[in-house]
């Protein structure tokens, strides 16, 4: 029964980190729906609840009380599928992020994480290109045209960079020796890993962007083309695990994997470390900073066209990841 | 250790139960998510047996790369007509079947293997983890393997082009 | 400004062609040929005498005549700027097809035949053009009815037994087309012969309104496409038949509502010219502006939209707050933010009010920091360069046989431009260059637009600049017997009452003729053709929409391109609805 | 005036820009300086626009009030006027200048001393183009268009306008606005928002 | 809604912040159909911004809330308009924007539809040739009522409406809860 | 070991989480029945085909073949990298070239791939 | 601890499974698969060992085996492009006839 125990000890433990991303994805929609308001001039979500506080929720219950519509073509099982797929995968990354430090408060100690394995990063990658399915079978079970475009598109996208993203990781990893998550960021106590791995960086950057679907690489679901994309056909609560799975919970958790792996983690920023901010604060600062990053750049730039897309994940980054190795592996022999 | 044994039973039942559907399902996507599911049942099996990499691994290449090149080509072909199965060679298959496990039990029972031993001990495999025993492994002593891989790979790679390129359209390309 | 074929060139076709009538006028010129040497004629006009440029067919009904219809094509000759109308009696109700010639008349011939029922023989795929497969009448007859047949019962859902919600509410209403019907015009267009054919559209955010696209597709790459109009075909030019000429002046702005007031002023000048009313220069002046606000108001519509389609998700809203301050400009100035029915025959309908020179003043002082804001966002970056660079070529052969006109034609290096070729209003004494592009790329037609909106910026500022010198003249120069007089000289004369009484019921009576004149729209060349037969209302109107024959051309452009691609293609050449539907 | 053309430059990136990703860095710098900028936004129902004064809104008619034009003198003889009724002396002029006629519905009539009384006056609103050319014909400065804009209805008989309404909505719009002089707008703080500090000459 | 009218004051609540939360994320499909439609893309824009109500435009029809037909129906467009009304999922709106979606507007033609509500419900008109944006968000506030009133277990015809003769001011408070 | 039934459990406790966010959207939310609401959407117009799958394309083959082939390729590369620092302390040349022998063999198929324009995605 | 041998069964039973795929589905993408299913049950046969052993050696070998995996389905759906381009579709026809 002590596995009972610990089953139940665990599962209450991870449904308070999924609560805490569903809240958190909510409120990043609002976030985003925010900043893309004031840089266009105008205020975003303002009227329900103070300053649009109460917009996602709003949100939330308008679908969730959408009629839950199955149309006629459609491969049932697959369509309901699908919805999940794209959606557990994407936070199944969260439970190998670490957050911080295990610390103690009232001699209880708290691991501010779910698991913290020898693979995690591995397994990251792994979650990471399962939710791929999600697209494709959204797109294939639809029988419809545009989503099934959309999720062609998508899984083309998806593959492209998984496979620079795979190549690009190699270099934290080898500065750090270890696919751990949290021996990653104790390897970058003196130096962040972005110094040698600028090269990564920018692919990783790249990755993410087409990973989560933002412009420049927002093709799957380009308004102007495919109406919906590859969840054209979903109503409800089946639509609304998509863009919560794909925008905010992949955008944010990736952000964290970049953060790690680039930015030391849950470490103070530099010159700034004698602020009484505790560790996984400044982690979230990172995050943040990250993630308005990538906002930024979905609200500025166009998008490429899908094989444009795809060529430049062969052409230019995966030749750019492998010369990061090249660099880092030369790094690590001089100076140790 | 209570986890490994329940872990144990609960993947390899469910292994068994997909793979069941991969053979039975007549729908083809359905048989390959039943594949999906089985690669990462099995995956969980080698994380019970402690093969931590190659139990990431298997989810990374096995149940994405492999599987989405199938996914890919399974649904941008148009659907399959006739006849799912040919129940005939059933009688045939199993008794095979069963030969080829009852070959597996016996090598595996009087210990064919035990032979072989490596470099690594079951200490320094604790001490290092196993990622890195693994790692040191293949980079070592199986370094010519290592290498032939890469040449299977390059192989496999030519030979697919070779044999599922449209013609006219690579090599305009190609002349440009 | 001469601008018809010359005497000259007419006797040498005499020369060849002998039975050939000639109907001269000011601002008309016909050649009347029989059927049989129709396609020679054109052809040798086209060969010989270079007028190469296809600008318009369109049907005549005279229900008393025998044969009933008549056709009329509107030729072009880009080296001398001259024009030219082929006129010819449908025998038996059809026509030789031209689209061997030009192969922009393809679809204005299915609009004859949809409008009027004339065949036309050698046309690969005569099928309706903006109303269903399976719809029984033609509508531009003169015997069919404005308001159509009403034989269906369909009445409002939200009533209740019993209940009139108004007094023009009727019940019955003309026939709606079944699924079926739909289906029916979709296969008529195309077979499919790859592997799925995509409906793109008509409900679409994607393609610009109403238009419907049918792609057939090989994986994303559309092998062969073709479009169906008419999902906004409101019968405009039915309306016109049967309203007054300062009646139809709202109608021109909901034709191409983007850019309403050029429509208005393009309308208004045709039927200045008509009628022999001379607008003040003041008026002149104001239109100039207002057009060349417009303009901007336009092309910055399409760069957000454009923009848009290619992701740039802020850029689009960038243009609207711009849009936005023209909208004020508009809206202060005429009333209406959108469809301003600001233009009325011999002048505007109002004087500038006070302030409307330092709000404009402000905005083109303003405008071009702002434009430099999109272009730092757009113009350079590799997204952009990728997906326009070398995309949709458009040749200078294309131009004059799709009868490409305003940017389209001009991004390829064809200096076709209506307000240098026939100036109207006060574009004789604006100083503007025109831009041109050279690859004739989409890139090409995005940079030409952003420099027409550049010229269009000094254009009024120049208005704006002798504008304030005008403060005091007429707007609208009522002493003309066909112009209406202002409401302060209807509250004070009798007179005035009088002629405003007769000119809003009897119309305008225009004195018999045809004329044909256009304008520079932002979407190319807008030009009416106007038949009087010395009645208040015109006897037919023809609008030649240069988005209908610019987007002809997107078919073939879009031939081996992806789906991505259409929607540049689409943004490009930047067709509305409502002008091509009409 | 001769035609000037020009042909357009094509812009090229330069390769440093490309490594150095200077054309996102510069486009991503606008949006940054836009997000720094005030909204423009006019938050509808707790702040409003107001319509410039010819702002071609929900038509009414004005009442006689002692301002009427000298064409009203002359043709009110004939008609039965009451102070504070609605002008229209139902000459129809509006219906004649309409481009879509069938929405108005005017019915007159005669009145015991022979004079003329309009004892309907409906539009449709519905199919109406504000395009204001009723307001143009009217010989008695009676129609005019106001600056009322909010007539969504949950039905189509609340779109038609009567008479009595016309009337209030025309006393009213001339109590707000009949002494603004024909400006092109006011230039309150909801307009600054967009358009900033104008120089008033 | 499934749940079925109840005096229940928990039901009663619960509805309650349903039909809250409709109505404050009333996600139009963006059918642009002629004039009509470039004014409600204004309204989308900045100077406007309906996303300050929770108003955001959604590509495809399945899932939106609110169908705003902006612009001239033409018959040809009826039958197509009505499929995508079908495919919207319930509980769903109709605004019918302008005159030409209202009543046919200025073209009592051969070609075109006189009202969209000959072929769908509507739930609000505004109208206008174009409305303003100004006036179209007082048609959406005007749903919103509608919405609210729905849920009191009230019919449209029961909604008091408020005859506008005159023009309004400008609301002074701001509920903390939204519309 | 725990580590991996956490995540074992997480990711049962997501499926359950988001199964249940689709059952209770089932349950509550109404369901009237429109006539045609179960037409394929395609900008409401009737279908013309059918079809929408679509058959086999060349450049999905093309792309999975890189996947499967570069991915494997990066499961090679991952481990290489973890061990590299221990490795390079003791013989750097060998895990350096060793590596790069193996990367430049995979190279040259990648360079086949390109030249044969399997990179360019059509 | 699990004995090994439960998992060297597990093995033979997938194994038996996807020869019994290989040998009753007339679909040769489905074929392909139930090859993938055999080669899975290697691969746990494999570390099975290893586990007996304390050993790693088969582990590595499962890299092996993931190598060989993938240039199989490669150029087994190499050769469904040959076919459906030689055919212009994929029939079961077409399929059977590869197959016998
Ligand atoms: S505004 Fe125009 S359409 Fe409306 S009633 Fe007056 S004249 Fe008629
Ligand atoms: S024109 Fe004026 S006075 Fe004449 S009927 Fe119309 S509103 Fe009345
Ligand atoms: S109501 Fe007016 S603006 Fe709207 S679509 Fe109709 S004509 Fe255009």
């Amino acid at each position: 029964m002590d596995l009972l125990g610990t089953a139940i000890f665990l599962a209450i433990k991870s449904l308070i980190f999924i609560m805490g991303m569903f809240l958190g994805a909510a409120y990043l929609t609002l976030l985003e729906r925010k900043f893309a308001g004031h840089v266009q001039q105008r205020p975003g979500p303002l009227h329900v609840g103070p300053h649009g506080f109460l917009q996602p929720i709003a949100d939330a219950l308008k679908v969730l009380t959408k009629e839950d519509l199955v149309p006629d073509n459609v491969d049932k099982v697959l369509f309901y599928l699908a919805s999940l797929m794209a959606f557990v995968p994407a936070i199944m990354i969260l439970a190998v992020v670490p957050f911080g430090e295990p610390f103690t408060i009232f001699g209880i100690e708290i691991q501010p994480y779910i698991s913290d394995l020898n693979v995690g990063l591995l397994l990251a990658l792994a979650f990471g290109s399962i939710s791929i399915y999600g697209v494709i079978f959204a797109g294939w079970a639809s029988n419809s045209k545009y989503p099934m475009i959309g999720g062609l598109r998508k899984a083309a996208v998806l593959i492209g960079y998984e496979v620079a993203l795979g190549f690009a990781l190699a270099g934290p990893i080898m500065m750090a020796g270890s696919f751990s998550l949290r021996e990653i960021v104790e390897a970058q106590q003196g130096m962040w890993f972005i110094i040698p791995n600028i090269l990564a960086f920018v692919v990783v950057v790249f990755c993410v962007l087409a990973e989560t679907g933002r412009t420049p690489f927002d093709v799957q679901e380009a308004e102007a083309e495919l109406v919906g994309g590859y969840v054209t056909e979903y109503t409800g609560m089946k639509f609304g695990l998509f863009p919560l799975a794909e925008w905010y919970i992949a955008t944010f958790v990736l952000s964290a994997i970049t953060v790690i792996l680039f930015f030391g983690g849950w470490q103070p920023l530099p010159l700034l470390g004698w602020l009484p901010i505790p560790e996984f604060l400044w982690f979230f600062i990172k995050v943040f900073l990250l993630f308005m990053f990538f906002l930024w750049v979905h609200w500025t730039l166009p998008r490429y066209r899908v094989d444009q897309i795809t060529e430049m994940a062969w052409k230019v980054m995966l030749p750019l990841a492998l010369a990061n190795i090249l660099i880092v592996a030369v790094w690590i022999i001089i100076f140790g | 250790m209570e986890l490994n044994a329940t872990g144990f039973w609960v993947f390899s039942s469910l292994a068994v139960l997909s793979a069941i559907g991969v053979v039975f399902f007549r729908n083809i996507i359905y048989a390959v998510l039943s594949l999906i599911s089985t690669l990462i049942m099995v995956s969980g099996l080698f994380f019970t047996m402690g093969a931590e990499l190659i139990g990431a691994l298997q989810i990374l290449i096995y149940a994405v790369a492999i599987v989405v090149f199938y996914v890919l080509v399974i649904s941008t072909v148009p659907e399959f007509k006739g006849q799912a199965f040919e129940t005939k060679y059933m009688l045939i298959s199993v008794p095979v079947g069963f030969l080829i496990f009852l070959e597996l039990a016996f090598v595996s029972l009087y210990g064919a293997w035990s032979s072989n031993t490596g470099i690594f001990t079951q200490e320094l495999i604790q001490q290092v983890g196993n990622t890195k025993a693994v790692a040191t492994l293949l980079f070592t002593k199986y370094l010519f393997p290592f290498e032939v891989a890469s040449l299977i790979l390059l192989v496999a790679m030519i030979g697919a082009i070779v044999i599922g390129r449209k013609d006219h359209v690579i090599d305009e390309e190609a002349e440009k | 400004m001469q601008l018809w074929i010359s005497q000259g060139e007419v006797e040498s076709i005499k020369g060849k062609f002998p039975d050939i009538l000639e109907e001269r006028g000011d601002n008309f010129t016909s050649i009347l040929i029989n059927k049989k040497q129709l396609i020679e004629l054109l052809t040798y006009l086209k060969e010989q005498l270079n007028y190469k440029m296809f600008i318009d067919f369109f049907c005549i009904d005279y229900p008393l005549h025998t044969p009933r219809f008549q056709g009329v094509y509107l030729l072009f000759n880009p080296e001398k700027k001259r024009r030219v109308a082929v006129k010819c009696w449908a025998e038996d109700n059809s026509l030789p097809s031209v689209i061997n010639l030009w192969k922009g008349a393809k679809w204005s011939e299915r609009e004859a035949w949809d409008m009027f029922g004339v065949r036309f023989e050698g046309h690969k795929n005569l099928v309706r053009m903006f109303l269903w497969e399976g719809y029984q009448y033609h509508p531009l007859r003169k015997d069919f009815p404005l308001e159509g047949y009403k034989d269906t019962y369909l009445p409002s859902l939200n009533l209740k037994e019993g209940e009139t919600p108004a007094h023009n509410y009727d019940p019955y209403h003309t026939p709606l087309p079944s699924m079926e019907d739909l289906e029916r015009t979709e296969k008529a267009r195309i077979k499919k012969k790859n592997q799925i054919v995509l409906n793109w559209g008509p409900l679409h955010p994607g393609t610009h309104g109403t238009i419907w696209f049918l792609f057939d597709m090989e994986g994303e790459v559309v092998q062969e496409c073709d479009i169906i109009l008419g999902q906004l075909h409101r019968g405009v030019e039915k309306i016109a038949e049967n309203i007054t000429y300062t009646q139809f002046i709202p109608y021109t702005d909901r034709m191409d509502y983007i850019s309403a007031l050029c429509s208005q002023v393009a309308y208004v000048n045709t039927v200045e010219k008509l009628l022999g009313v001379e607008p003040p220069e003041k008026a002149k002046w104001i239109r100039t502006m207002m057009c060349e606000l417009q303009r901007i108001n336009s092309h910055l519509l399409w760069l957000g939209t454009y923009a848009l389609d290619l992701g740039a998700l802020t850029i689009f809203l960038y243009t609207f707050r711009e849009r936005e301050k023209i909208m004020d400009i508009i809206e202060g100035i005429a009333g209406i933010r959108l469809n301003s029915t600001y233009i009325r025959i011999g002048g505007v309908a109002k004087d500038l009010p006070e302030g409307a020179l330092d709000v404009i003043s402000h905005f083109v002082k303003d405008f071009p920091e702002k434009l430099k804001e999109y272009e730092t966002i757009l113009t350079k970056n590799r997204v952009w360069l990728k997906r326009n660079v070398n995309l949709g070529v458009i040749t200078e052969e294309d131009v004059y046989s799709y009868g490409l006109t305003g940017v389209v034609a001009r991004a390829s290096g064809v200096p076709y431009d209506i307000r240098a070729i026939q100036p109207t209003d006060a574009y004789d004494k604006v100083d503007f260059e025109i831009p041109l592009g050279k690859v004739g790329d989409c890139y090409d037609r995005y940079l030409v637009r952003i420099e027409e909106m550049k010229q269009s910026v000094e254009i009024v500022k120049q208005c704006v600049n002798k504008l304030k010198d005008m403060k005091d003249d007429k707007y609208i120069s009522t002493e003309n017997p066909y112009v209406l007089p202002t409401l302060e000289e209807v509250f004070n004369s009798i007179e005035a009452m009088v002629k405003d009484f007769n000119l809003r019921i009897y119309g305008e009576q225009a004195p018999e003729g045809e004329i044909y004149l256009s304008g520079e729209n932002p979407r190319g060349e807008l030009g009416f053709y106007i038949n009087s037969k010395g009645e208040g209302k015109p006897y037919r109107l023809r609008i030649r929409s240069g988005a209908f024959y610019n987007l002809q051309v997107f078919t073939e452009l879009i031939k081996g391109k992806t789906v991505a691609d259409a929607v540049v293609l689409l943004g490009s050449l930047d067709p509305v609805v409502g002008e091509t539907d009409r | 005036m001769a035609v000037k053309v020009k042909y357009v430059e094509r812009p090229q990136l330069t390769n440093r820009e490309r490594i150095l990703f200077i054309d996102f860095i510069k486009g991503m710098g606008i949006t940054i300086k836009n997000f720094f900028r005030k909204t423009i936004t006019t938050a509808y129902p707790f702040e409003k626009l107001t319509p410039p004064i010819r702002f071609r809104g929900t038509h009414a008619h004005r009442v006689k009030d002692g301002k009427e034009p000298p064409s009203f003198k002359v043709l009110e003889r004939f008609m039965d006027i009451q102070e504070g009724e609605s002008r229209c002396v139902g000459c129809y002029m509006c219906q004649q200048a309409c481009p879509v006629p069938e929405l108005f519905n005017i019915q007159t009539t005669q009145t015991e001393d022979g004079k003329k009384k309009v004892i309907r006056f409906d539009m449709n609103l519905l199919n109406c183009m504000y395009c204001g050319l009723c307001t143009e014909a009217c010989p008695v400065d009676c129609l005019i268009m106001t600056d009322i804009y909010e007539t969504a209805s949950y039905h189509r008989a609340g779109t038609v306008i009567h008479m009595e309404d016309m009337t209030k909505r025309a006393v009213d719009f001339d109590t707000r606005r009949g002494n603004e002089p024909d400006r092109i707008w006011i230039d309150d703080e909801q307009r600054s928002k967009l358009w900033g500090q104008i120089k008033w000459s | 809604m499934a749940i079925k009218h109840n005096n229940g004051i928990i039901l009663t609540t619960v509805e309650e912040v349903l039909s809250w939360g409709r109505r404050n994320s009333l996600w139009p499909a963006s059918v642009g159909l002629a004039c009509c439609a470039i004014e409600m893309m204004h309204t989308a824009a900045s100077r406007f911004d309906t996303d300050r109500l929770g108003i955001i435009f959604r590509g495809s029809p399945r899932q939106s809330d609110v169908l705003i037909v902006a612009g001239t129906v033409v018959n040809k467009v009826a039958p197509m308009l009505k499929l995508i009304y079908d495919q919207m999922p319930d509980p769903k709106w109709v605004i019918s924007m302008g005159g030409c979606a209202s009543a046919g507007g200025p073209f009592p033609t051969y070609a075109t539809l006189q009202g969209v509500d000959r072929i769908i419900p509507v739930d609000v008109y505004v109208p206008g040739c174009p409305p303003t944006p100004q006036a179209l968000l007082w048609g959406i506030l005007e749903l919103q009522k509608k919405i609210k009133a729905k849920k009191e277990g009230k019919v449209w015809e029961e909604i008091p409406i408020k005859e506008v003769p005159t023009a309004s001011q400008p609301i002074k408070t701001k509920s903390p809860f939204g519309f | 070991m725990t580590g991996y039934f956490a995540l074992l459990v997480f990711g049962l406790t997501a499926l359950g989480l988001g199964a249940g966010l689709l059952l209770l959207n089932r349950l509550i939310a109404p369901r009237i029945k429109d006539p045609m609401e179960g037409y394929t959407y395609e900008c409401g117009v009737p279908l013309y085909d059918k079809t929408s799958h679509l058959s086999l394309e060349q450049k999905y083959y093309l792309l999975g073949l890189l996947l499967v082939l570069f991915d494997l390729e990066a499961a090679f590369v991952l481990p290489w990298a973890a061990i590299f620092r221990d490795i390079a302390q003791i013989s750097p040349g060998f895990i350096f070239t060793e590596m790069f022998i193996f990367l430049f063999i995979l190279i040259l198929g990648y360079i086949y791939a390109w030249k044969k324009g399997a990179l360019k995605w059509q | 601890m699990v004995p090994y041998e439960y998992y060297v069964a597990l093995s033979g039973l997938l194994m038996v499974l996807g020869l019994i795929g290989v040998a009753i589905r007339r679909n040769i993408i489905a074929l392909l698969i139930s090859t993938e299913l055999m080669l899975n049950a290697v691969n746990i046969a494999f570390v099975a060992f290893d586990m007996k052993l304390g050993e790693v050696a088969g582990q590595v070998f499962v890299f092996f085996i993931l190598t060989i995996a993938a240039a199989e389905a490669a150029i087994g759906l190499g050769l469904i492009m040959a076919i459906y381009r030689l055919r212009k579709d994929v029939d079961t026809e077409t399929l059977t006839e590869l197959k016998q």
